[in-house]
């Protein structure tokens, strides 16, 4: 079946790009590249040939190698074997500095700023020779600030900051350096449609004036949108470059993992009238100040339903899910579960054990930081949140056979590659990682589920069943509260979806009709504002 | 999933290296590095000091333990130090008060010298949950102040004897004893053997198969992640450093319930800081404290055996140094073979297309 | 197209405390200090609180800490923990001594630094080249650091001192007044004016009898502000601290930062030791004359939170305390109570102000309490008396309640290309 | 630059208005001259003696007790033939057992006697010399162990340091004067009264005596802390003091360069400090020193050890016996020692009895 897909307007630009891809001689090409890891081969014999000025997309499944493949381009890994060339010329890249050097920049798939310095240091940090570290560096930073959209002060700590400002920080830094070979890596994933149309924006204008991009997505909607051309890698080989015009995205995604390309749409409501969980004129107060992150925030889910909830990111999500689960302490307000035999139960004051022993599975939206022990075996993980609980407990005493042996049936059940449970969750990739949480959470048979984008940087088919799981349980009756920051799967799985502006939920739409742009222009405000040009 | 090869080359790589640096110290001021290490070895087959060593193991390894619970929530507590001298005191005094039938007696002891350990973590415990304030300022603190208040409290004036010219406690009465395990004339082994094995085994059994060893585990790795998972940080903060402290408690015990029966102006200090440096040594193991506290006590024997040759004492200091170091550099050494052997292995594999085992990638 | 958004900051988000540049209220809380020391001096007929005499005591006293704690300071924000700084400064003081003994102060100085920046180097090579765990260097070097002074000083120091505990008698570096200033200083300390008095003393203590040596460890307070958050090698060595992959991936030498800092570190450490060989009144080399010292350093940087204007701070009132402590004895710390009593009714009317009722409650508790206690007490047990500035410092933690700003990649192993 | 004080003697003018503060008539002089002086045996036979020494921290060289206990082995081996044997000093925080192992490991290498020097020693002696009645052992600062085979070797401290206080007060010429004890033991505790009633003796309720310790019991950190000795001493200085009586051990150098910035003088403790390496830059300031005779004991004891019984020794080596004594190698002392010898007299004779315990 096909995806309800958001055409974006096709970009003038790319005919231009594709003058150019007559010229013959490479930027950027990487011959024979071999890369191992202990346990795994990230890359093996990779090929990939970049033309000056063009937008180059590289897909793959998760693990699949991609941004290690970035990531010796930009010399922060060394190639066991295999050349690279740029503009032409053998290179050898032994750290950033060369890739610098050559004109190459990255921005990666996390974040790499020091929270604790400002903008201003964390752009002209490494750089501070190009324009010292004065008014002269100071006036150029405001110049790429103009050009990427960044609006806030320099001198603010990067701390601070959202997402998106944090994105365009990470691309400041590159242009800062002077680099004409831009990598991208996932650059998209936290981003809501008019960001990233803000973003193609840019990259255009910067193709235009003669810049290179590599590009890395799973949303394969973009990369048809901005790609001049796209270059497979599975499982740590490429399988083929192609001209995205040509192909469908389906075509991409079969060639991508082999199997048909998934979709979130949920076929029939399975919506009970018995509700799950209501929450009631909660309120939740900044640490430092009377203001208020939460305010007045009043839903409920029931039986059956998934209700999603769209916003931009820092306008209260992260905090609505972090206080229904008893991380934060609401200010005001009450939050009740109701069990399926109609008794109400107030957990306002409760702490996130209780909650989660009440019945609250929790998929948290950064998975390194909430969901996962990273240095500890994947039994151990399967324990982490149902310490309490059978089969992996009694209480008191913890039964690591159990655990083990459940490990091993969510690996099977939910396709978690892995050699073993005994491997540590950090050595997982991040799909697989998400994989084993989605499994460990839909194990503890919820009657909620909290989902906080439980599909974030995963890739295509890791997607599909982590889709298909949720969809499963709700059928069974499990309510679903979803976040998330794409709009396709919002609209896609929710039975309602309402929208976060500020704290606040603003509005509500239907999944049926509203299209992404539509709740994107809700999620920034844009109906009741005065629209920014 | 222990590996010997990773768990043991490291310390036998580590004491060869160290041998040979103290070698070169012994050189320069005119020893024989082997009869040196001759009189080492030489020194646990005559008289007690095979036995007295391990009597002193015994209070390391409680240090240790006492330090390893700290670390496994990622308390740095330095206080073990402060919090061993405050118990012992106060437990002596106590004990020398009271009459009580033997076993009864014992125990009453060790939980007063327990609690009084946790109480005296239990400030710095507060002050880093509800104020913020670093736990290390706070021990570091508390351990110079812990001086003034054993020197007040075993005052004459307060609860102090004097003989000679030095000040204790009263002598605790012989139902408070713990008997030793006489062995001869090798000497006595503490009877309080048993209670430190016990505590180890109990640190083991916490660690693996408790839930609160779960949550401590988890919430000393990733605090976050622990928190979304239900555990409180700070509750597991509290009960680490309490914890930690109450274990503390016992250090002076094997002494004083065994040998001393009163804690002197003059009885020994720095079994705190000797417990940090046995704990990370041993990397929080209980089998590794172990051979850790022999190791140590090892050491400090032979500084004394050594002056028999004219040896000045601190060549033990400085081997017990190297030590330290060059065990955790051995591991590191040691994990970068294997991780280098393990990609050629991946890179055979890889040629198969058959999928390689993961490493297990410990950090040192 | 809406590329212009203004995302409200996140719950974490701005301060309140923002608004008050850091140096400004570091001005504010010497102004209360100063106001509460001479009100409390005028109140208990205790001038001791506020002599020339105390601050120059003071000063002397705090002068290893402070320098223990900008060692700290450098290899912290590396992202290195140094709990070695005691060792460190164990090699200084007999480096000092050596050094001294055969070429006088400067040369003593150099070779004290010299000596602490070895052991900085041998912490560096564990801690970065070989990712040991920073606690374990750092205990190991403190025993190293140990012995090796010791074996040293029985190698060298015995033949000339008969004693291997100690070396002979060597160089001191001479004192330096302002002494114009001073005698201004001194008449108007003794006009009796309350606060202009106080001030006065204070300051007078601070510009009489001043070695180099001091006036160096005070100039490298700023100094180390200034290279460490001015210059492009200071952000360079930061962001190590904060963030060493984003620092890697963006060009920087991490391990070679990394090298600096901790030597640098080491060389402060031991300069701090060289201030306890160095100093008019001071011991020569003597074996255990650091006696945590270089602990109180530490805990010295990490009160000042991580900050050069910080450690200042909590070097100046440990100094302070300890000097207070030794001159004054149990009279004068009853007083140190009193000024307490005053500074938390300070602390209450802020917080009633800023309608935090809870802090103001406790405040108000502990002011009550050691109001009892000075009401209470002629004089306080002896034994405890000694340990008054620890005590000060746990009491000022507890009312202050710290937001430490811990450099993020602290303490963490890092390895080139290993990113997690 | 301020002037440096170290280069003049700061010390000298102190002395010339003696007893300006004293108010209290000296006992009468003595009349039988100095009978204690050839009081030691050289005609014993020790040959046979092996003669083990265990030193409390610090050790030889330590210019204290260590070093004075070996100093008597010394006089021992030169003048009574005996051997010497093994010699090892106690670590800094070492444990109880280390103690032991060394006193066992000493008897079993044939050491008869062994000499344990310090208090600490007392448990270990006593557990060390019950398992082995043949071996000999004398323990320094201790009288509390009750052996047959154990010697204790203890000091009248509050005498010497009586002669200390005496001498202050005869010094002092601001009527005021200071006590710096390193860490506030009984042992150290007795110089302290000793020295309370010396001045007190001498100068009645005119003179002031200020008393105070660096640290409590238990935190040896005061005997290795000139730094915090130097403020102390200064501090007293300032507030009128002119003649500091240290008891510091290592500390006592801060108390000396005290007096010497500060025009003030100061008291030695244990040995003859004007005579020491360490100090010899600041030697003019000390007047005097209250000297305790572990060398004497020592040698006496391994003499009564050699003769085949110590029940001869004193039961405290006080003034009578010289055990304890004041130093006279600085000549300032000489106009007062008149005055001194005619106190020491008194006390030997039983005229005036000085208690070991503070009056406060
Ligand atoms: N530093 C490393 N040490 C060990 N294994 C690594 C390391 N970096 C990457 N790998 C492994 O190499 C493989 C490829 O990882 P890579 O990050 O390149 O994948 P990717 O294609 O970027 O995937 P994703 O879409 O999840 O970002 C994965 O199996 C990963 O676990
Ligand atoms: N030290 C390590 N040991 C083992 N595996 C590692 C190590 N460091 C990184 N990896 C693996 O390499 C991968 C690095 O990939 P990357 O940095 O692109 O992030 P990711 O977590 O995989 O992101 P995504 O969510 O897109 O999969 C991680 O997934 C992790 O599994
Ligand atoms: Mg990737
Ligand atoms: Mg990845």
């Amino acid at each position: 079946m096909e995806v309800p897909l958001p055409h974006p307007h096709i970009s003038p630009c790319s005919s231009k790009a594709k003058e150019q891809m007559t010229e013959p001689e490479p930027v950027v090409e990487l011959t024979g590249i071999t890369k191992r890891f202990p346990g795994v081969v990230a890359n093996s014999d990779v090929h990939l040939a970049v033309r000056a000025g063009e937008v180059h997309a590289v897909c793959g499944e998760n693990g699949a190698g991609k941004s290690t493949l970035m990531k010796i381009l930009y010399g922060m890994q060394q190639p066991d074997e295999g050349t690279i060339k740029v503009g032409g010329e053998v290179v050898e890249l032994r750290n950033p500095q060369d890739a610098i050097k050559a004109g190459i920049g990255m921005v990666h798939q996390h974040f790499m700023l020091a929270d604790n310095l400002t903008v201003r240091e964390n752009v002209l940090l490494g750089a501070e020779g190009l324009h010292g570290m004065g008014r002269k560096a100071r006036a150029r930073l405001t110049t790429l600030a103009e050009q990427t959209g960044l609006h806030v002060d320099p001198d603010t700590l990067v701390e601070n900051l959202g997402v998106a400002d944090r994105q365009r920080v990470e691309i400041v830094k590159v242009l800062y350096r002077g680099a004409r070979i831009v990598i991208l890596d996932e650059p998209t994933a936290v981003l809501v449609p008019q960001e990233v149309d803000a973003l193609f924006e840019t990259i255009r204008s910067m193709q235009a004036d003669g810049y290179t991009f590599l590009f890395i997505s799973h949303k394969l909607d973009e990369v048809r949108t901005i790609a001049d051309e796209v270059t497979i890698i599975r499982r740590g080989t490429t399988v083929g470059t192609v001209d995205p015009a040509t192909v469908s995205s389906h075509e991409l995604a079969e060639m991508m993992v082999g199997s048909q390309l998934p979709s979130p749409e949920t076929r029939e409501s399975t919506v009970t009238d018995r509700e799950v969980l209501r929450v009631t004129e909660l309120r939740l107060d900044a640490e430092d100040s009377d203001r208020a992150v939460l305010d007045d925030v009043t839903l409920s889910v029931r039986a059956g339903e998934i209700l999603g909830i769209a916003g931009v990111e820092g306008n209260g999500q992260t905090e609505l899910v972090e206080t229904v689960m008893g991380m934060r302490k609401a200010s005001a307000g009450t939050v009740e579960l109701i069990g399926e035999d109609g008794q109400l139960r107030d957990i306002t004051r409760l702490g996130t054990l209780a909650r989660r022993e009440a019945g609250i599975g929790y998929i948290a939206e950064d998975r390194h930081r909430h969901g996962l022990l990273l240095r500890q075996p994947l039994w151990s993980n399967r324990i982490l949140g149902y310490q309490t609980r059978k089969p992996v407990s009694n209480g008191h005493l913890i039964d690591p056979a159990a655990a083990r042996e459940d490990t091993e049936r969510i690996v099977e059940e939910y396709d978690v590659r892995t050699p073993g449970v005994d491997v540590l969750a950090g050595a997982l990739s991040g799909g697989n990682q998400q994989k084993l949480i989605v499994g460990r959470e839909l194990s503890g048979e919820p009657t909620l589920l909290i989902a906080s984008h439980p599909t974030r940087g995963v890739d295509v088919g890791a997607q599909a069943l982590i889709w298909e799981q949720m969809r499963q349980a709700r059928h069974n009756g499990l309510a679903v509260l979803l976040i998330s920051a794409d709009l396709d799967e919002l609209i896609g799985l929710s039975d309602t979806i309402r929208v976060m502006l500020r704290g606040r939920l603003v509005s509500e739409a239907d999944p049926a009709t509203v299209t992404p742009q539509e709740l994107g222009s809700a999620m920034t405000g844009a109906g009741t504002q005065e629209e920014a040009a | 999933m222990i590996n010997w090869r990773t768990a043991l080359l490291p310390p036998a790589l580590a004491i060869v290296f160290s041998m040979l640096l103290s070698s070169v110290a012994l050189l320069i001021s005119g020893a024989n590095p082997l009869e040196a290490f001759g009189t080492m070895a030489a020194q646990l087959l005559h008289g007690n000091t095979a036995v007295a060593t391990v009597n002193l193991a015994i209070v390391y390894y409680l240090a240790g333990l006492a330090a390893a619970i700290g670390f496994q929530m990622n308390v740095f507590n330095i206080g073990v130090e402060g919090q061993y001298r405050f118990a012992a005191v106060v437990a002596a005094i106590v004990g020398a008060a009271m009459k009580l039938p033997p076993v009864l007696h014992v125990i009453v002891i060790l939980v007063v010298a327990m609690f009084s350990g946790a109480l005296y973590a239990l400030l710095p415990a507060l002050l880093k949950v509800y104020r913020g304030v670093s736990e290390v300022i706070t021990t570091i603190m508390l351990n110079s102040i812990v001086f003034g208040i054993v020197a007040f409290l075993i005052n004459p004036e307060q609860f102090g004897v004097l003989h000679g010219n030095n000040v204790s406690t009263e002598q605790i009465a012989p139902s408070g004893r713990i008997p030793g395990i006489p062995l001869g004339d090798a000497g006595t082994v503490f009877g309080f053997v048993v209670i430190a094995a016990a505590l180890g085994y109990g640190y083991w059994f916490m660690l693996r198969r408790t839930r609160f060893g779960f949550e401590l585990k988890a919430s000393g790795e990733s605090a976050t992640a622990a928190a979304a998972g239900g555990v409180s940080a700070k509750k597991m903060t509290l009960a680490a450093m309490l914890i930690s402290g109450a274990v503390a408690g016992l250090i002076a015990m094997p002494e004083l319930l065994g040998r001393d029966y009163v804690y002197a102006m003059t009885s020994t200090q720095g079994y705190g800081f000797t417990g940090l440096a046995v704990a990370l040594l041993g990397r929080n193991h209980p089998a590794g404290i172990a051979f850790g506290a022999l190791l140590w006590s090892f050491l400090d024997r032979s500084a004394v055996s050594l002056e028999s040759l004219g040896i000045p004492s601190e060549i033990a200091t400085i081997m017990q140094g190297t030590i330290v170091l060059s065990v955790v550099v051995a591991y590191e050494i040691v994990r970068r073979a294997d991780l280098a052997a393990q990609q050629r292995r991946v890179g055979r594999a890889g040629r198969n297309g058959s999928p390689a085992t993961v490493a297990e990638g410990g950090a040192v | 197209m809406t590329s212009v958004m203004e995302t409200p900051a996140p719950a974490s988000g701005q301060r309140s405390s923002r608004r008050i540049p850091g140096w400004a209220r570091g001005v504010l809380w010497a102004v209360v200090a100063i106001g509460v020391l001479s009100t409390t001096s005028y109140l208990t007929d205790m001038p001791l609180l506020t002599s020339s005499d105390t601050s120059q005591t003071a000063l002397r006293l705090a002068l290893p800490i402070l320098l223990a704690a900008l060692g700290g300071l450098w290899a912290e924000r590396a992202g290195v923990m140094n709990i070695g700084l005691e060792g460190m400064m164990i090699l200084g003081t007999w480096g000092s001594a050596w050094g001294a003994y055969y070429g006088g102060v400067w040369v003593g100085l150099a070779a004290g630094i010299l000596f602490g920046l070895l052991g900085g180097l041998l912490h560096a090579v564990a801690v970065v080249t070989f990712n040991v765990n920073h606690i374990v260097s750092g205990v190991a070097i403190n025993l190293l650091g140990l012995g090796v002074a010791q074996y040293l000083a029985t190698l060298v120091f015995e033949p000339l001192s008969g004693n291997p505990r100690e070396s002979p008698p060597v160089a001191k570096f001479d004192t330096y007044s302002a002494t114009f200033l001073s005698d201004w200083l001194g008449a108007l300390e003794n006009e009796q004016r309350v606060v202009l008095s106080d001030v006065a003393g204070l300051l007078r203590g601070l510009v009489t009898q001043v070695s180099p040596l001091a006036m160096l460890a005070l100039l490298l307070v700023p100094v180390s502000y200034l290279v460490l958050w001015r210059t492009r090698f200071g952000l360079r060595l930061r962001s190590c601290g904060e963030s060493p992959v984003a620092a890697e991936s963006l060009g920087v030498n991490v391990y070679l930062h990394k090298y600096i800092a901790v030597a640098v570190s080491g060389g402060f450490a031991g300069m701090g030791g060289a201030s306890l060989v160095l100093l008019e009144g001071g011991a020569d080399y003597l074996e255990n004359q650091v006696n945590g010292r270089g602990y109180i350093g530490l805990a010295a940087m990490i009160f000042g939170n991580y900050r050069p204007s910080g450690l200042l701070g909590g070097a100046a009132l440990f100094g302070y305390s300890d000097g207070l402590q030794l001159s004054g004895g149990g009279t004068a710390v009853l007083a140190l109570c009193y000024g307490a009593v005053l500074l938390l009714a300070v602390i209450v009317v802020v917080q009633l102000i800023k309608r935090k009722w809870f802090a103001a409650a406790g405040a108000a508790v502990g002011a009550g309490i050691l109001y009892w206690i000075y009401w209470t007490n002629d004089e306080l047990p002896s034994d405890l008396i000694p340990y008054t500035p620890h005590f000060v410092t746990i009491i000022v933690l507890a009312v202050a309640a710290q937001r430490l700003r811990v450099p993020k990649a602290i303490g963490k192993q890092y390895r080139r290309g290993e990113d997690s | 630059k301020d002037s440096g004080g170290d280069s003049e003697a700061a010390g000298g003018d102190g002395g010339g208005a003696a007893g300006s503060c004293v108010t209290e008539e000296a006992p009468a002089a003595p009349q039988g001259g100095q009978q204690s002086e050839s009081k030691r045996k050289t005609d014993v036979d020790a040959s046979d003696l092996k003669v083990g020494l265990a030193f409390d921290v610090g050790g030889r060289g330590d210019a204290s007790f260590n070093d004075a206990a070996a100093a008597g082995v010394d006089d021992a081996v030169k003048q009574l033939g005996a051997e010497k044997g093994n010699e090892s000093p106690a670590a800094g925080n070492e444990s109880e057992a280390a103690k032991e192992q060394r006193l066992e490991q000493m008897a079993n290498q044939g050491n008869n006697p062994i000499i344990a020097v310090g208090f600490a020693y007392a448990e270990a002696v006593g557990k060390v010399a019950r398992k082995h009645p043949d071996t000999q052992f004398a323990i320094v600062d201790d009288d509390s162990v009750n052996a047959k085979n154990v010697t204790p070797l203890v000091f009248a401290e509050e005498e010497g340091s009586f002669l200390a206080g005496v001498a202050a007060a005869y010094k002092s010429s601001e009527c005021q004067v200071g006590f710096v004890g390193g860490v506030e033991t009984p042992l150290i505790q007795k110089f302290q009264a000793g020295f309370e009633q010396g001045v007190e003796a001498a100068g009645g309720d005119n003179i002031e005596v200020r008393s105070e310790y660096l640290t409590p019991a238990g935190d040896i950190s005061g005997f290795n802390d000139p730094g915090k000795a130097n403020v102390k001493a200064k501090s007293m200085i300032s507030q009128g003091a002119d003649v500091i009586f240290h008891a510091a051990g290592a500390s006592g150098k801060g108390v000396f360069e005290a007096a010497a910035a500060e025009d003030a003088l100061a008291i030695g403790v244990d040995s003859d400090q004007y005579e020491q390496k360490t100090l010899s830059d600041v030697k003019d300031v000390i007047v005097t020193s209250m000297l305790k005779k572990v060398d004497v004991a020592v040698y006496d004891y391994i003499a009564a050890v050699a003769e085949g019984s110590t029940d001869d020794l004193p039961e405290r080596f006080d003034l009578s016996v010289d055990g304890v004594d004041y130093s006279r190698s600085n000549s300032d002392i000489e106009d007062v020692s008149d005055e001194l010898d005619a106190y020491k007299q008194a006390i030997v004779d039983g005229k005036i009895d000085v208690s070991d315990k503070p009056q406060s």
